[in-house]
């Protein structure tokens, strides 16, 4: 065992730091919460890819980094330390892989470069108005045409269609409804540029602009457009999900506020004395902090997980079972904190960004906010639990 | 033991179920939100002339002199609508303030005017160093024929559209409440910008002058009149909560029941049904426990611990009802323009309203001699 | 509405009290905690009869008392509040009313005044070791041969059975697998010292003898014993479970325990000042309070329901939606005091009644090991959320 | 960084289950439990001939000189068991103590015949009048050659087969660390009657002479011997629950997946699946931030904070795990004969052992600047 980064694992995140402390500097984006799933920052990205940060873990023949895992949640952890945005995540995170396990040449040739360099960004689309939980139920249909298909349908909580390039979309190729519906779905990337395709937001409940709702009203994309093989686009997006599912952004999406809540109750003083003192407030921070101790150690080890690269079908469930128990884990703790400080704050919760005598800047009325929110990205709360009871722990389906 | 409601309340708590259906839909709470004012004015007073601003007041004074569970059930079904008035603030925080606090002549002046709607009035219950008589830092101090108030107010609900805004100050004798003209020269009103659904406000009060008239009952007895005036102004704000989880159940058990995933409905799933189960344990026990201290205040027995008990308890059941609710919803009840949002966010505002759990718990521990 | 119980109500509770408090007096029992499932007091379930106390619900012209369900809760609630045995409740709470509500007149006729007088004690022979949440499972036989029926099969869990007299007795009448299970059961009142009946007692982990196994071996009893219609025992045992979840026994079972706890905070001095004046101390015990509170006026409307005799279909489900809620309510509460004890007392937690140094005469290493079994009695939690959400609010079983 | 343990640490594991399989089945616990003594002596010997009294005790001691990771990976398979034998009290509490605080002599004269299993130790941690340092009252008063101790010691792990017991006491410079035989005139040890499954006594002392030789490094010093061999011992105490976290996750998913009801193994309902997820998230918590802190000792690294982390999540962990396995089980699970009562027990007893999550969370508070 050996719960040390390395001499140049620690040099890296040094670089990471004093990287995004020099963008800070230069005005090159604003911290922000939640900035790694509401920032927008292409300036920032393309910063950040003449370091060589973006596609990190992928092999240097693609212009990747060729680092593990580990470098890569140092990074992120970096990123979302400060709230700096990371728009180019889709593709680094889920986009690259799928391609590299998945992707033709010309596919990795073309796109992974692009990604790499911080010019393209894409977005997700997975679910639908009947499709949430159940991704077996996507109606948006790729009819083949010749060479080419058609695309007819709608997607729902698409993240940062508006701002992206591509989108990574599951669509029905075979409409035969005798074949359970997992055997008819495909992978494509679209160019959300072509004719056909409209993007509406769909506001959340603070006022912010992440999801959208994306139409499909007869889009013609090319046969290349197709990732994998046809038909298998359920199972080649399950076997890609752990990557969503791994990263810091569960614990860590939060960390401006915990930094926040915990100089506030160490500056703020009633009756005389500074709000740490009082045994409550003690002990249901030490709680957060204890909390966020253990759910480091589960992420770094999913990293490290990844990193041992083991193909076999107990090492997969494994992995599995690390990655939906760290998500879990991560989850239940932003939520904690959210409701902390929420706690600590009393009415000063209530006030908003830009309130006169908003506490930390209205940041933890944005946290109450966001809070039921975070159990339903990549899985809801309740189907990560099925995963891990049914896939890692091995109980029956049914 | 009784635990039906009378004739009277279920023919009110139809007639406002049928009235707030048709003239409040959500539509308009989402205006309001947006909305400088906060409420509709037309609505207003229809709701004055159902009766419902006087509802409590005494005959005498021009209202209809019902009791607290005729207030309870009524504001059960603001809850229910989040109704956009300012219901709350003008009936109960200052209605039942100067009923509490009053002489004869400031009644006779004040409540025939509230209960037509002709005046809306308000109480204020914080300020920056904190909540309730502890927390009073604004100063009253005597003047040519009356007084002069200076200090600042928070939180305080609908101060902006406010005729009246009763001020607690401390005088040479003690605490003291007065009657603040909003539009006096000196008072300074400010919107803040909260989650809350509701509109809050922020009051400086820079020598404001008010006349001796204007001091409701004696100076140095507002701690006895604000102590005997707040079981009844929890008990009101379990009632509002009670019904906005009531719904949030009830929409609950509807997307459950409709919303279709993996072949059956959700509703199907034990998990979504334990979701459920747990905001039905968690509604049932709000809705006694906030009868109980209705019909004490109605039988005119002591109740402080009771309300203390009844707040303590709705602070976390209605939170985490409106969890749970979220939970069944997922991301569809995220979004802005579903109804989901408009009680998650008031069920945070009522929370800390007044005290939250573990400020009750505080006067429960010290009732029970801990 | 109306909160009050009325002035004879209360004189009837103080009637109880100084009946208990006699009794206790003059040694008849010995309070103790949990007295209500393993208490064991005949000599006091006498004095109780003379009194008119068993039976209290009943119609007078069966010996009973012709008073309301408040009444009943009333005197629950002074027998839990001193700890004093209760052996004549499963007669008292079940038995009779299900003869009532399904036996012929001569059950009546014999059971009913035998259960008023305190001279027989019941026990319910309901699960079995592949029927436990699952009551349609039970494989227990009974044959019907000629005018009687032959009893072959294993009870499990059977509170009480070896201080009983009678048990009530769920059996298989149909062996015929293609029809639904439920509709294959019968009730049955069987003489416990019938030849062929073999009682074996099932420890639990505080080392107390509640449970049994009880094994029937061709037990022969008359037709007489069948309880209302043949196979349909099953629908007759869910039409009064919920006299079995309503009392006031989940609420204030522990209550000798909360009582103790407050007078422990109280007198017990650290560095100087008493436990109570420790914020988190207050606030644990403070929350039991509210939430005792609460869960009273459950219990309080549950009887007031079942008083107000509404038999149409929704005033059935409103009962049962009411006694499961407050059921779980209360085992909720009870686990709470459970916790919060052995929270306060720490290693004092570990010491066992009779322990040296002992805080609560050791009432919290019991409560500690009960806290499970709590939630099992009459349904576990799991059963009884599922209730609540399908027949209580109407959500689809499937 | 590296999450996998070494070949040595995987061998031992290997060994230590398969020992244990054999020689002590649930059969023997239970027997164990109600023994006077509480352990076989023919087990202990084995478990001295395999090395494992001496693991971490340096060779030049007779021991093996292994790590704190290797000591984990044993005491997770301690926990596992539920092992009846003084090996937490000896190896980790009297051994690791001894090694912190005893001059070259006490280790020479001690650590060799501990290694062999031919004494037994144990270490005394709370007083009536509290737990650590803070709470200690007994005195040790300087006499002729040595000192003359009294007191009063509670929860004392296996003081009545312990050849010595180290007793913190007052001295005149200072708490000090004292080596106390048992059977020394004025010793009066008693089993208290617990529900914890091992064995704990209350040990009174009443001017109990002891020589200088008998005093544990320098007197006055026994705050910071204490403090240096903490970390450890809570380590140990969160692998030792580890090991029986993880039995009650698998004896859990067994039963989950063999009872069936309503026609279908109930492991394959929600609620139940939910339980088992929950549970295994709780563990995989535990794991590493437990190994974190045997790596950490094995290091030389300071680690009092992360060993108060460690034990303030194990302490909640692994009482919530026992919950949801005896919720898993219902019933039979709570039966004198089925083996989840036996971690239900211990998982109290390791709560309150050495401090439970509140008195961790002070100390994670304290190191936070709070």
């Amino acid at each position: 065992m050996d719960f040390r980064f390395t001499a140049e694992q620690e040099h890296f995140r040094q670089e990471v730091r004093a990287f995004l402390e020099e963008q800070l500097k230069a005005g090159i984006f604003k911290p922000q919460v939640n900035a790694w799933t509401h920032g927008y920052g292409p300036e920032l990205a393309r910063r950040t890819a003449t370091r060589g940060w973006i596609g990190l873990t992928w092999p240097k023949e693609y212009g990747g980094g060729g680092k593990g895992y580990l470098e890569r949640v140092i990074f992120t952890e970096e990123f979302l330390r400060c709230g700096a945005p990371m728009d180019f995540m889709i593709g680094d995170r889920q986009v690259g892989p799928t391609l590299l396990a998945f992707g033709t040449e010309a596919q990795k040739r073309f796109f992974l470069p692009r990604i790499v360099r911080g010019e393209i960004r894409f977005c997700i689309g997975m679910s639908e108005p009947q499709a949430g939980s159940d991704l077996s139920a996507v109606k948006t249909r790729a009819a083949a045409d010749g060479d080419s298909f058609i695309i007819n349908g709608q997607k729902l909580w698409t993240s940062a269609a508006h701002v992206s390039d591509y989108v990574y979309l599951l669509a029905r190729t075979n409409p035969d409804t005798a074949i359970p519906a997992a055997r008819t779905l495909s992978d494509f990337i679209v160019d959300l540029k072509l004719p056909g395709i409209t993007i509406v937001p769909v506001v959340d409940m603070t006022g912010g602009h992440m999801w959208n709702e994306v139409f499909f009203d007869s889009v013609r994309v090319p046969g290349s457009a197709l990732v994998g093989q046809k038909d298998r686009g359920f199972y080649q997006h399950m076997a890609i999900l752990d990557h969503e599912r791994s990263g810091m952004e569960r614990l860590m999406g939060n960390y401006p506020l915990l930094t926040a809540i915990s100089r506030y109750v160490r500056d703020t003083h009633v009756a005389g004395a500074p709000l740490c003192q009082k045994e409550w407030v003690r002990h249901l921070l030490a709680d957060l902090l204890v909390k966020y101790e253990v759910g480091k150690s589960l992420i770094y080890r999913v990293a490290w997980l990844i990193d041992q690269k083991d193909d076999s079908a107990a090492g997969r469930i494994e992995l599995t079972r690390s990655t939906c128990i760290a998500k879990a884990f991560g989850t239940r703790y932003e939520q904690a904190l959210d409701k902390a400080a929420a706690r600590i704050l009393g009415p000063g919760t209530l006030l908003a960004e830009g309130a006169e005598w908003a506490p930390l800047a209205g940041m933890a009325s944005l946290a109450y906010l966001y809070s039921p929110a975070h159990t339903t990205q990549a899985g809801t709360h309740e189907i990560l639990l099925n995963v891990i009871a049914t896939r890692g722990l091995g109980l029956p389906a049914r | 033991m009784d635990f039906s409601l009378g004739e009277g309340q279920t023919m009110l708590r139809t007639t406002a179920r049928d009235f707030l259906t048709s003239e409040c839909p959500k539509k308009l709470v989402r205006e309001m939100e947006q909305d400088e004012k906060g409420y509709p004015p037309a609505l207003w007073q229809k709701m004055a002339e159902m009766g419902w601003l006087g509802l409590v007041v005494p005959e005498a004074y021009g209202g209809m002199g019902l009791g607290y569970l005729d207030l309870a059930v009524l504001l059960q079904e603001a809850g229910r609508f989040c109704l956009p008035a300012p219901f709350f603030s003008s009936v109960v925080l200052g209605g039942l303030t100067i009923m509490a606090a009053g002489s004869a002549s400031q009644k006779q002046e004040l409540l025939p005017k509230l209960a037509e709607g002709k005046a809306i009035l308000t109480l204020s219950l914080s300020e920056p160093e904190g909540y309730y008589t502890a927390g009073v830092r604004t100063t009253a101090t005597p003047a040519t024929d009356g007084w002069s108030l200076s200090g600042t107010k928070l939180f305080v609900t609908d101060a902006h559209i406010a005729d009246y805004i009763i001020c607690p100050a401390q005088t040479p004798e003690g605490l003291g409440l007065f009657l603040v003209d909003r539009n006096a020269p000196g008072v300074t009103c400010s919107l803040l910008k909260t989650i809350s659904g509701d509109k809050q406000c922020s009051v400086v009060l820079d020598k404001v002058q008010v006349s001796s008239a204007g001091a409701l009952g004696e100076p140095g007895k507002g701690k006895n009149y604000l102590d005997k005036v707040m079981p009844a102004v929890l008990m009101a704000k379990c009632a509002e909560m009670l019904g906005g989880a009531e719904q949030v159940l009830e929409m609950s058990l509807t997307y459950a029941r409709e919303r279709v995933q993996f072949g059956r409905p959700i509703g199907s799933f034990q998990a979504v049904q334990h979701h459920c189960a747990n905001m039905a344990i968690a509604l049932e026990g709000l809705r006694y426990i906030t009868y109980k201290v209705a019909w004490l205040l109605d039988e005119g027995l002591p109740c402080a611990t009771e309300a203390a008990i009844a707040k303590a308890y709705a602070s976390d059941a209605y939170q985490q009802i409106a969890w749970l609710g979220a939970s069944v919803h997922a991301s569809i009840g995220f979004t802005v323009d579903h109804d989901l949002p408009l009680y998650y966010r008031r069920a945070k505002a009522a929370e800390v309203a007044f005290g939250d759990a573990f400020y009750h718990q505080e006067l429960v521990a010290q009732a029970a001699g801990f």
